[in-house]
C-alpha cells in the first residue's frame, strides 16, 4: 500500500462492450506497478463539485508493461455517466490502489472463483494472478442474459469457465448459486473468491460455512474517503460489536469476518 | 513561501489550515496520500468515554455538491485513543486537537479530565453532533445547556477548549455570546446541517439513522454567514468550516472573520484539497504582497464598517 | 397517462406541481418557453402593500449547486397586481396563489384583505423572508409572532391561508404546530437558508444586502428533513420545496410527507423542470401501477412505523 | 419574441481564436430564424449541478442559411471553461432568443459602434444587419493588446473600423475611449451604439448626453432566469425608484434609460 497516491491519470482506450459496460484502460504506471488483485481505486467523476464523491471501481486489469490499468464497470447512474463520456486522452484522477486485496493459500491450489453481473471485474486480476502462482481455476459466470456475460474469453486462458443465465440463453439455465451448488458437489477446492450481488455473496458464504471451505468476498458500500478515515463504509464485523469499514478493512474480507445481511 | 502562522487558544500553528473532524480519521489513514505534517493542525474523529460502534448502515448519502452522513461517533473510546493512537499522531509534529462528544455533561468534562496531560494540545467540545441522540445537537442548540456544559469542562481542563457549533439553531451569534462568556477559548464553525433523503427505490430514508448531516461545498454559504456573524459579536478566535475545497474558498471564511479553516468533506472530492488550500493561500499572500496574512481575517467587515452593522 | 389530482386547504389542482414563489415572476415571464397552464398552481412573487423597489444590486451569486439571492421583494405592489397582473393570471384557467409578505403584521392583514374578493385562489404568507429587514425571517422564526399574524390573517380573511416557514430555525416542527393552531390551512417548507458568500476579488460581500437566502438543489435535504419532521408533526397537508430539479426528487419530498412540491430554482437550470416532474410524477405511478399516487404521500414513515417516532 | 425556447442544439463547429476566447456554433434552425442583433441567450454549462446557473451570452452571429447561431466568449470562470470543452457533435441546451435588442432609428443611417474586449460579440451581428439595411457605419475595437483585437477583418466587411491599444501594439495607443472622443470631433452619427466594459459604457453614455446623440448600450448582469421573472439582474433605471431588468427589459438600453455606477 506504500505507492497509495492520488493521480492524474489520461485515458489511453475507453470501450464500450455492452449497452452499458464499459472498459476503461488508464495511463497510470505507479498505479500498475502497486496494484494487487481485489484492490480497487476511487476514480473523480465530474467536473464541478456534483456529482461530489469519487467512485469505487475494482481494478480488472493491469498491464505492468505499458503502465496502464483497466476497469471495468456498469453504467448506474450519474456518476458512471460521465466516467462513460471521457475520450481517449482526456484526464481521469484516481486515488489508489486502496483496501486489501484477495489472499492466496491453501495447500491444493485449487480455486474456484464466483461472479455475476459486473461482479466478473476483480476476478480477472485474481484469475490472471492466481494462474501465475500455478493454481488450477475454475470460473462461475452468472447473468440473466447471454449478453449479461461478461469477459468469458478472457477468462478461459485462466481456467475452465462455467457459465448460467436466467433465461438460458448461454449456459446453464438458473442462477450462478444453483451452478455453484452442482460444481462443489463434484469438485473440492481450498479457495473460493466470490464478487457478485448480495444474495450471490450470501450463498457462497453459507456453502464456506456448510461444507468448511474458506471463502473471500469482494463486498460493496457506499464510500466517501475510501481511505478507512471516515467510518462511512461499514458492514457488520463477526464480533457483533464490531463495524469494519469496507474500504480499508476490505473490500475482501474471509466469510467468516463479517456478518452479511439479506 | 509566504509564512501563515496563526495561534488560535494558545496552541500555535504554521498555517491556519487544519481538517474537520471526523473527515481525517487520526490522520494516519491519509498518510500515504500526503505529508499531514504540513497541516496547521490535527482534529481528531469525535472521542467518546467508552468505545461506540456508531449507527447502522448506509451511513452516507451523497447529495447535490454535498454529503449527508451519520456515522455516529464510531471511535475504539478515549482510554484506546490515548495508548494506541494519540503517540502515532504526535508523532507527525503538529499540534493535535481531540475532538470530545459526550452524550452527557458529565461525560464530557470526564473526557476533559481523561485528556488533560494526555499529550493534545487542545480539546474541540462536538456539542453539536446532528447524528446521535442524547448530547450532540440537542445539547449544542440550548444556549444554556451549551454554557453550563462549556463552564464545566474549563473548569475540569487546564488545556485550551475550543467549542464546536451547530448551525441548527435560530441565533448562531447568540448561542456563541453564551459559550464564550462561559469560557470558550475558540469556536469551531459550523457542524453539519441537519439533514434527510429518501432512497425513493426503497421509498424510506436513505440513511440507517433516518437523518444525518449535510457537508460539502452545497453548505458553504451557510458557514460564511455563520462565521460573518459570529466574528462581530465575539472577540475569540474562530475555526471556519463547511465546504471548503480551494485556497479561494478559505479566503471566503477569513475575509468574514475566521482566524483558521478547516478542510472536511472536500478531501473525499480531492485528497489533496487541504494542501491544495495551503499552498493557494500561500501563493495569494505573496501575490497581493501581503506583509501579515492575519490582516486578511474581517476584512470584509473590517473595512468598510458601514457593512458590519447591517447584520447582526 | 396517470392523473395526479390534489386538494390542498380546498383548492382544487390538477396535479401537485406548483412553482416557488419568486423563482416564476406572474406566469407571463415563461409562457414563451412552455405552457403555463399544465402546472397545478401559480404561486405569485412576493407581494407587498406598497410598490417596492427591492435591494441594491448584485442580487444574485451562485454558489456550488445553488444559488444565493437577495432581491428584496421587488413587485409593484398589491394594487397594480389586482388590476394589471391577475387578469392576465387567471386567463391560463390554473388555480392563482398570492404570496404576500408583510413588513409588520398589520400589512399582512391589510394585504390579506385587499386581495380578498379579488379573484386569488388562496394566500401564501411569507413569513420567512431572509432579504428584508422586518417581518420576513425575524417575524417568522419567533412561533408566537407568527402564530399571532397568522391568526389575525386568517380572520380576515375568507381565503384559504397558507403559511410559508423559513428552515431557519432550531425547530420547526415546534414552529409548524403554533401556526396551524393559529389556524393555517396549509404550509409551504422551506424558503431559503440564510446565506452569505465573500466576493474574494472585492473583498466583500458579494451581494448588495449582504446575506442573502440560499435555493436550489444545494439545500433539498435540508427541506426533505424538514418536510418529514413537519409532516409528523400536524395535520394540514404540506407543500415541498427546495432543490427539487426532477420527479425523483419531489417523490423523495411526497415520500417524506408532502401533498404537493413547487419547482423553484430548478428553472434557472431547466427552463422546463416543471413540466418535466409532472411528466416523471405521472410516469412513475404509471409504472408501478398506483392506483391513488396519494397513497404516496408520507409513505416513507407511514409504512414502517417504527421508523416514524425517531425523529420527532 | 415568439419564438424563445428551450433547445437542445449540437456544437458545429468550435473555434479557439486566441488563448481564451472561443466561438462556439450551434445547429439551432430556430434560434437563427427568430434572433435579433442584440438578443442573448442562456446556454447550460456543466453536466450535473454544478455550475447550476445558465451563462448569458449574446449572440454573434446567425446563418439564416444553415440554421447555425454562433457565440463568441472568453473563458472566465467555471461554466466558461466547461462550455470551452464541448467538441463537435455534443450537445449544448440553450434558452433563446431572449431580451430586447439593439434599435435602428435616425435619418442620416450613420452607425459608429463601440466596443472593447469580448464587447465585440454582439456588434458583428449587429454591423452586419445595419449593412443590410444601407447604414454607413463605423467601428471602433479596443483592447489591451494587438492580440485582444477581435474579429477585425469581420467588421471590415461591414464598414470602417479602427482599432486602438493599451500598448500601442495595434492602431492607436490609448483607450477605445480616447480613439471615441477624437471620431466624434471629426464626424456626426445618428445612433451610437456600444458593449464593453463598464468604464466604456459610462464614457459613451457621458459623450452621448453632452452631444445629444441617442446611444445604445448593451449591459451586463448576472443572471438566473434571463426571462424577466426573478428580478435578479437589475441595474438602477433613469427613474431612481425603479429597478430595471438586464435580461428583459434590456440587456440593450438607451443610455437615458439607465444609471451607470462606475
Ligand atoms: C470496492 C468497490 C469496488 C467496486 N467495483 C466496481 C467495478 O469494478 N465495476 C462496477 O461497475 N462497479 C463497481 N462498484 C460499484 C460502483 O462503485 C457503483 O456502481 C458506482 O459508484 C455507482 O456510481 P453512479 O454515480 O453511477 O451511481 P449513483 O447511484 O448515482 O451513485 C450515487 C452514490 O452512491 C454510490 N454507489 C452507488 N452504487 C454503489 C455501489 N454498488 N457500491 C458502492 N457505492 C455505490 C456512488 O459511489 C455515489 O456515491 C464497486 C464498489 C465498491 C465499493
Ligand atoms: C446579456 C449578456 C450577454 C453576454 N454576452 C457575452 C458574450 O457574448 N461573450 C462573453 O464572453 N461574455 C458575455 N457575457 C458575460 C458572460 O455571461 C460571463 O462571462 C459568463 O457568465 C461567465 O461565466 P463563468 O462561469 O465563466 O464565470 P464565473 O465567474 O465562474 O461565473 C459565476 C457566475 O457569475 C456570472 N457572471 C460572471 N461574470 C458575468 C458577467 N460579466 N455578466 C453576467 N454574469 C456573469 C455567471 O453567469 C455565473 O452565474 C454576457 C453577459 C450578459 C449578461
Ligand atoms: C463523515 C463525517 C464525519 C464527521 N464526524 C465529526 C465528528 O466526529 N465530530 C465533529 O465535531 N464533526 C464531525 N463532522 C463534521 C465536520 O467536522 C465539519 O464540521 C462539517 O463536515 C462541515 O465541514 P465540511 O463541509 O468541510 O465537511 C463530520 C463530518 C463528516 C462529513
Ligand atoms: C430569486 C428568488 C426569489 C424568491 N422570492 C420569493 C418570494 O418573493 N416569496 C417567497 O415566499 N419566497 C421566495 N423565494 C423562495 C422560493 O419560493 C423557495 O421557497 C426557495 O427558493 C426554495 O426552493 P428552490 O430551491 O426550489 O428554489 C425566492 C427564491 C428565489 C431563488
Ligand atoms: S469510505 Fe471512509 S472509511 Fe471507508
Ligand atoms: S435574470 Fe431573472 S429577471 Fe433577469
Amino acid at each position: 500500500m506504500s505507492k497509495t497516491g492520488e493521480y492524474s491519470t489520461r485515458v489511453v482506450e475507453h470501450l464500450v462492450l455492452s449497452r452499458d459496460v464499459f472498459r476503461l484502460t488508464l495511463e497510470a504506471t505507479k498505479l500498475a506497478a502497486a496494484a494487487r488483485p481485489g484492490q480497487f481505486a476511487m476514480l473523480g467523476c465530474g467536473s464541478g463539485f456534483d456529482p461530489f464523491l469519487r467512485r469505487p471501481l475494482s481494478i480488472h486489469r493491469v498491464q505492468g508493461v505499458s503502465g496502464t490499468v483497466s476497469f471495468l464497470y456498469r453504467v448506474r447512474g450519474r456518476g458512471t455517466e460521465w466516467l462513460a463520456s471521457r475520450r481517449q486522452g482526456e484526464a481521469v484522477s484516481l486515488l489508489g490502489p486502496l483496501g486489501r486485496g484477495f489472499r492466496y493459500e491453501g495447500n491444493s491450489k485449487r480455486a474456484l472463483l464466483v461472479s455475476a453481473g459486473i461482479g466478473v471485474a476483480p476476478l480477472l486480476f485474481l484469475a490472471e494472478t492466481l494462474m501465475g502462482l500455478n493454481w488450477t481455476i475454475t470460473i462461475l459466470i452468472g447473468a440473466r442474459t447471454r449478453k449479461g456475460i461478461l469477459c468469458r474469453s478472457d477468462f478461459e486462458r485462466y481456467g475452465r469457465v462455467l457459465v448460467s443465465t436466467d433465461d438460458g440463453s448461454a449456459g446453464r439455465r438458473g442462477s450462478v448459486v444453483d451452478l455453484l451448488r452442482k460444481v462443489f458437489d463434484k469438485d473440492s477446492y481450498a479457495q473460493i473468491y466470490a464478487c457478485g450481488p448480495q444474495p450471490v455473496l450470501v450463498a457462497v458464504s453459507q456453502l464456506s460455512a456448510d461444507k468448511g471451505i474458506p471463502a473471500q468476498l469482494s463486498l460493496e458500500e457506499r464510500m466517501a474517503c475510501g481511505l478507512g478515515a471516515c467510518m462511512g463504509c461499514v458492514c457488520q464485523g463477526a464480533d457483533p460489536s464490531r463495524m469494519v469499514r469496507v474500504c480499508a478493512d476490505g473490500p475482501v474480507f474471509d466469510a467468516s469476518e463479517v456478518i452479511l445481511n439479506g | 513561501m509566504a509564512d501563515l502562522p496563526v495561534q488560535i487558544a494558545g496552541i500555535g500553528m504554521k498555517n491556519p489550515v487544519l481538517v474537520a473532524s471526523g473527515t481525517f480519521g487520526y490522520g494516519a489513514e491519509y498518510r500515504p496520500v500526503f505529508d499531514v505534517s504540513r497541516l496547521g493542525a490535527l482534529v481528531t474523529k469525535g472521542l467518546t468515554l467508552k468505545p461506540c460502534a456508531g449507527n447502522p448502515a448506509p451511513r452516507l448519502w451523497e447529495t447535490p455538491a454535498g454529503l449527508l452522513n451519520a456515522i455516529g461517533l464510531q471511535n475504539p473510546g478515549v482510554d484506546v485513543f490515548i495508548s494506541d493512537i494519540l503517540p502515532v499522531m504526535r508523532s507527525y509534529g503538529v499540534p493535535v486537537i481531540a475532538n470530545i462528544a459526550g452524550f452527557t455533561g458529565e461525560e464530557f468534562v470526564a473526557l476533559a479530565e481523561r485528556l488533560d496531560g494526555s499529550g493534545v494540545d487542545g480539546l474541540e467540545l462536538n456539542i453539536s453532533c446532528p447524528n446521535v441522540k442524547a448530547g450532540g445537537m440537542a445539547l449544542g442548540a440550548d444556549p444554556c445547556l451549551a454554557a453550563s456544559v462549556v463552564a464545566a469542562v474549563v473548569r475540569a481542563t487546564s488545556l485550551p477548549v475550543i467549542v464546536k457549533l451547530t448551525p441548527n439553531v435560530t441565533d448562531i451569534a447568540g448561542l456563541a455570546r453564551e459559550v464564550v462568556a462561559a469560557g470558550a477559548a475558540a469556536l469551531s464553525l459550523i457542524n453539519t446541517l441537519l439533514g434527510l433523503a429518501i432512497d425513493v427505490d426503497a421509498g424510506k430514508p436513505a440513511l440507517g439513522n433516518v437523518t444525518g448531516g449535510l457537508s460539502g461545498p452545497a453548505i458553504r454559504p451557510v458557514a460564511v454567514r455563520a462565521v460573518w456573524q459570529v466574528a462581530q459579536s465575539v472577540d475569540v478566535p474562530i475555526i471556519g468550516m463547511g465546504g471548503i475545497c480551494t485556497g479561494r474558498d478559505a479566503l471566503e471564511f477569513i475575509l468574514a472573520g475566521a482566524s483558521a479553516v478547516a478542510v472536511g468533506s472536500a478531501l473525499f472530492h480531492d485528497p489533496l484539497a487541504a494542501v491544495k488550500v495551503i499552498k493557494e493561500l500561500e501563493r495569494y499572500c505573496e501575490r497581493k504582497e501581503i506583509g501579515d496574512w492575519r490582516s486578511l481575517i474581517g476584512a470584509a467587515w473590517k473595512r468598510g464598517n458601514s457593512l458590519a452593522g447591517e447584520v447582526r
